[in-house]
């Protein structure tokens, strides 16, 4: 059995060795005792606080296997992206060339510094152990965020991104970098993202890259095709975010290239489809049709926990059917509410 | 003997028969009756001054008088971009710089510009293969500075000529292939020829309206912007004597400079001099020195603009022209022409 | 009783006498007998189309008090917006402006010609008249368009959205076209409407509107002020658009500065809380809690047509009970589908 | 007597003392002990060429040997914009035009640009009060054009003067408050305090980075782009007989004129001449014309460069300067000179 809860004090030390074995890239855990020790500091005060308007707070999750008593998953969520800056990415605008005269008509992609995605809420920190990859546990890491957000609509934004790392070879050297940023930064790809922390908020953002548009015919070839491309190590993300409702085709990261999946709420199948229940003490109900993986929250902020169980469509009920070890996983007694989704 | 003159109503054929030599790559003078009686039209009308300054395009042409045969052409446009808009790339410089990170940036930029609209503008320059001898290129293109130099009310402030850009051996230029065809979707030469017809501000509206850095470009079309093709370097040299400079505008199909001048700052307008056609009984030319520079002459006349090279020099105010050169000139001994020496001073 | 259903050719007289009283102004109905006669025929075309590919179809639905036999009311909806070249409207950007060193960071809004609105799906033509616009048919003809397309979404785009007209005063002078294309159309706002006929997708904008952005500071208050205000005359469709979910703040028209309004289908409540239900005989369960109105629509494309009925909450329940006459209008019988909506 | 020389290590007393006159308006010569001991000890620098041209910052003072006062000052920067960003606003046209319509609108832009980037810059002209008599603001502002006319491989191609733009009586900026003001929300003075700190590239990052049309300007503002402060229209019409001209470019902050030319084209470099020191015994005194324009004379050392005004001129390579001049010059018979007239020929 594996839960998702907020991350504790405790988990540091587990957290570290995690950090050891995760891929390099900017999108993942900080690597440093002193920046994991930070981030975790930072997740229980955001958690502890009461929040009105959504501003420097970020959450950490962890998955815990509960057998193991081992962390094999971690997933983050910054309450408002750049909220002591600015973020930038770059908008992939679509530019209609048009000629009446000519008859010509056709359009071309241009890729603009922006800021729109200043405020929105920013998932990040995802990372799922191998052994979990290919089970439920990973939607339910993924989507226990979500789930929590949209418990708590006040401590976060209406719109949602997440970037993933873009494509990179085994030298670290980045294609679209060396095409786009690497004229005005002269430098590689690895060090600028080290001078600037991975961070997308940074002053010398606007100092450097371009104030005018790139546009993209006019990129080299592996550029172009690296453009909103993955790195593999993201598959596992992308396709869960995709399947929750985010799209990747508007905003990309502007170092790497990498996209920015972004949503309003509403598009997300977490907050237009999660179902508040009863608790009701039983296993679950193997009456007429299949059982699906749902995942099962409380709703408590400060002990938040989610689960993933097998149960028959909940379209329609007002009650699932908990047997009580999950009960007791999730804090929560009969009559008691929860919130499940299907995965 | 060679003249340069104003183009006449009965040059419509000479005109023709110099234009079916021109090829390919010159887009204002195709070998097309209705296109070239137009044009002439137009010039005669100019000449005339029937049509308003900047509506006017002055075409001169060398004859040949030995057989009246028309040598070479050139022109002068009154003003561009006043009924279709004149585009050029002008080329700025933006610096990216990061205190934090020590890191100082030029880039260069492509801004799409109708600056040079009102302009002046030299052009149509085009010498007969078998006149390409001497200094005949040189008496037919700098005949236009002489009579803007006598003529300098007519013309804008600013005058320019757009210089044709650099072409691979094939034909295709690097600059097209690697900006605008991404924008056009089609052949370099087919955009020449909608040129030609006077489409260029058609095919303008398609270029991408939001500057440009240059450094996103293949290398190999950064490396030609403001560079000219080969055939044409010879022309630049000539109009850079003569004051005109390169000062970052350039073609936005093949990235050709663009050459200007202040029109007060021309040579012709700084050095060419009034003077007296001297009675033969002077002393002018017993005054004059022994071997002369050649020296452009041209009569003052706007109807009947005529310019030649002499051997004869100027001497305080009087210049000693044969029979002949008068003749060539439409004046007689006791008028006024204007001279300005056919080289630059070396030491300048 | 009121019904809505797709336009028919003996309509063509009333929506004569219809455009005869409506206000003027570029997002109502045709004016001249010619256009409204094409207007139907292409409705009337495109209900009977067989669509893969949303693209010049268009789409117009009346509202019909059956007891009068009297048309009282229009809305319509375009499948693809500038299928024939490109809907130019101005985006409303936020431009960061940041200095480290003078620690200065504020924002300065921009609007950009773009043609990002292409091929959404275009709601327009929206008119009720005077008697019935304080009741639930106002609603109801608004969201028919939308209860349409959520149930062929072949028809249409992903995202929709709606121009409603701006600001002029009594002489027609619109303060943001004063300010803003005149200065490069040279002429009247009503004399540049007329010359264009309403249109947005001509090349004519391409070649005389601003090619870069528009600094909001930098224009007159006036201008300023009516930048994304509706005229009165808009404020019925806009209460009820906003409240289906569709937002304003994005966008506003190149001419007059009025709002567009748009959305995501995944955002508007059409969409995303209809419910396909079984009609059983009955009147209204009167069964505990208040009655609301309800939205309901048979499923066939070109015998469309809603109505709206009071109700109980419908939710969780698999059939909706509807009274024999209410059947015969919606041409449904026992057991059938019916899409309900709450209004 | 008065003479414009190079500055020396012991003119700091002298320069704080000018400095302290110039009251607000002159960013570049504040009243700091530091800020002008610092300045002093570059321009000491320059002259000893001690560091690289694009560094070099060469101040000239107006001396008056009666009382070893310093009357004025004036500078060269041999770059500008190689450390911090140089921003300008330049002014492009764009032309929308609509066949359909029948509509032809022609537009001016502005463009934030750092193209002026590398050029030399004359700057720092402050002529005291007690002095502002006959041609004394003349031979201070063109002692630079013969210092560049004598050392011109010292210049980049391109030379520049940044001139004080339009004030309202009240000394607001009619353009700052159109344009500036909604970007910086701060007040214009403010800003200019900035600009003196040498701030101007940090404010720079607020101005908007896309092309304005300056039709969407209040109208006051557009009113006064590329329009001088009225005290600076003097000092305006001297750079502009040398050669200088408006190209277009202006100020991001008061929209005051960029003056630019080619340093080829000033007319100091065209028309100075370089003349000999004529013995007593020569007949040089006697030839020359009984009245002459005033000429500005110079020594031809950089390191102790020094000029003054004569009323002597140059005939024939020779020039007869009195013993009190060849003094002022630290020159003897013999010497090379390089003169220029203090004005303009009229009929040019």
């Amino acid at each position: 059995m594996y839960v998702v809860r907020p991350v504790e004090t405790a988990d540091i030390p587990a957290l570290e060795s995690l950090a050891a074995v995760t891929m390099p890239g900017v999108h993942t855990l900080p690597r440093s005792r002193d920046k994991i020790v930070m981030a975790v500091e930072r997740s229980l005060a955001s958690m502890a606080a009461q929040v009105d308007i959504p501003s420097e707070e970020s959450y950490l999750f962890v998955l815990e296997s509960l057998e193991e008593r081992r962390i094999c998953g971690t997933a983050a969520i910054f309450a408002s992206a750049g909220s002591n800056g600015t973020y930038f990415s770059f908008r992939n605008d679509v530019i209609q060339q048009v000629s009446r005269d000519l008859n010509i008509c056709h359009s071309v992609h241009a890729l603009t510094l922006c800021s729109e995605l200043t405020a929105y809420s920013h998932l990040s920190s995802f990372y799922v152990a191998p052994e979990v990859q290919q089970g439920p546990e990973a939607a339910l890491l993924s989507r226990s965020r979500l789930l929590y957000a949209a418990q708590h609509p006040r401590r976060f934004g209406d719109r949602f991104f997440v970037p993933l790392a873009g494509v990179t070879d085994d030298a670290g050297q980045s294609p679209f970098w060396n095409a786009v940023g690497r004229k005005f930064f002269k430098m590689d790809f690895l060090d600028a993202e080290r001078t600037i922390g991975g961070a997308r908020n940074r002053t010398l953002i606007v100092e450097l890259m371009p104030h005018y548009p790139v546009y993209v015919p006019l990129l080299p070839g592996d550029a172009q095709a690296v453009m909103g491309q993955i790195h593999p190590s993201g598959e596992l993300a992308f396709n869960l975010l995709t399947a929750e409702g985010f799209e990747a085709d508007e905003y990309i990261d502007i170092f790497d290239g990498g996209p920015i999946l972004q949503a309003h709420k509403h598009a997300l199948r977490t907050f237009t489809t999660s179902q508040k229940l009863r608790v009701r003490t039983g296993v679950a109900r193997t009456r007429e049709g299949p059982l699906f993986n749902y995942a099962v929250s409380n709703a408590d902020s400060a002990a938040f926990r989610a689960v993933t169980i097998p149960c028959p469509d909940l379209d329609g009920c007002d009650a699932v059917a908990l047997p009580p070890e999950i009960q007791d996983i999730l804090r929560v007694a009969e009559g008691d509410s929860v919130t499940c989704v299907r995965i | 003997m060679l003249v340069v003159r104003a183009i006449h109503e009965g040059d419509l054929d000479g005109l023709f028969n110099l234009a079916s030599q021109v090829g390919t790559g010159m887009t204002t003078l195709k070998a097309d009756m209705k296109m070239l009686g137009d044009r002439l039209a137009t010039a005669c009308a100019s000449f005339a001054e029937t049509i308003p300054p900047e509506e006017r395009d002055y075409l001169f042409v060398m004859e040949d008088t030995a057989n009246h045969r028309l040598a070479g052409v050139c022109a002068i446009k009154g003003a561009v971009g006043l009924t279709e808009p004149f585009y050029n790339y002008r080329i700025g410089t933006l610096v990216h710089s990061s205190r934090e990170l020590n890191v100082f940036t030029k880039m260069e930029t492509l801004y799409l510009s109708n600056d040079l609209t009102g302009s002046s503008e030299l052009c149509s320059l085009f010498l007969h293969p078998d006149y390409r001898v001497g200094h005949n290129g040189k008496l037919l293109s700098k005949s236009r500075f002489l009579f803007i130099a006598q003529f300098p009310h007519l013309f804008t402030e600013k005058i320019i000529a757009e210089m044709r850009g650099y072409q691979a051996e094939d034909g295709s230029s690097p600059f097209y292939e690697g900006l605008g065809r991404h924008f056009f979707k089609m052949d370099f030469h087919h955009v020449d020829d909608l040129t030609a017809l006077g489409k260029k501000s058609f095919i303008a509206e398609l270029m991408p309206r939001q500057p440009l850095y240059i450094a996103y470009l293949p290398q190999d079309a950064q490396d030609v912007v403001g560079a000219v093709h080969k055939s044409t370097a010879p022309a630049r040299r000539l109009l850079e004597q003569e004051g005109m400079h390169y000062e970052g505008y350039v073609d936005i199909f093949d990235a050709g400079p663009v050459l200007q001048a202040r029109v007060s700052e021309l040579r012709a307008l700084r050095d060419s001099e009034l003077a007296i056609i001297a009675p033969d009984d002077d002393m002018v030319h017993a005054c004059a020195p022994a071997t002369t520079e050649p020296t452009l002459v041209s009569n003052t006349t706007l109807r009947d603009f005529r310019m030649i090279i002499t051997e004869a020099a100027s001497v305080n105010g009087s210049i000693d022209l044969s029979a002949a050169e008068q003749q060539l000139l439409h004046c007689a001994t006791g008028a006024t022409v204007r001279t300005l020496p056919l080289n630059v001073k070396k030491n300048q």
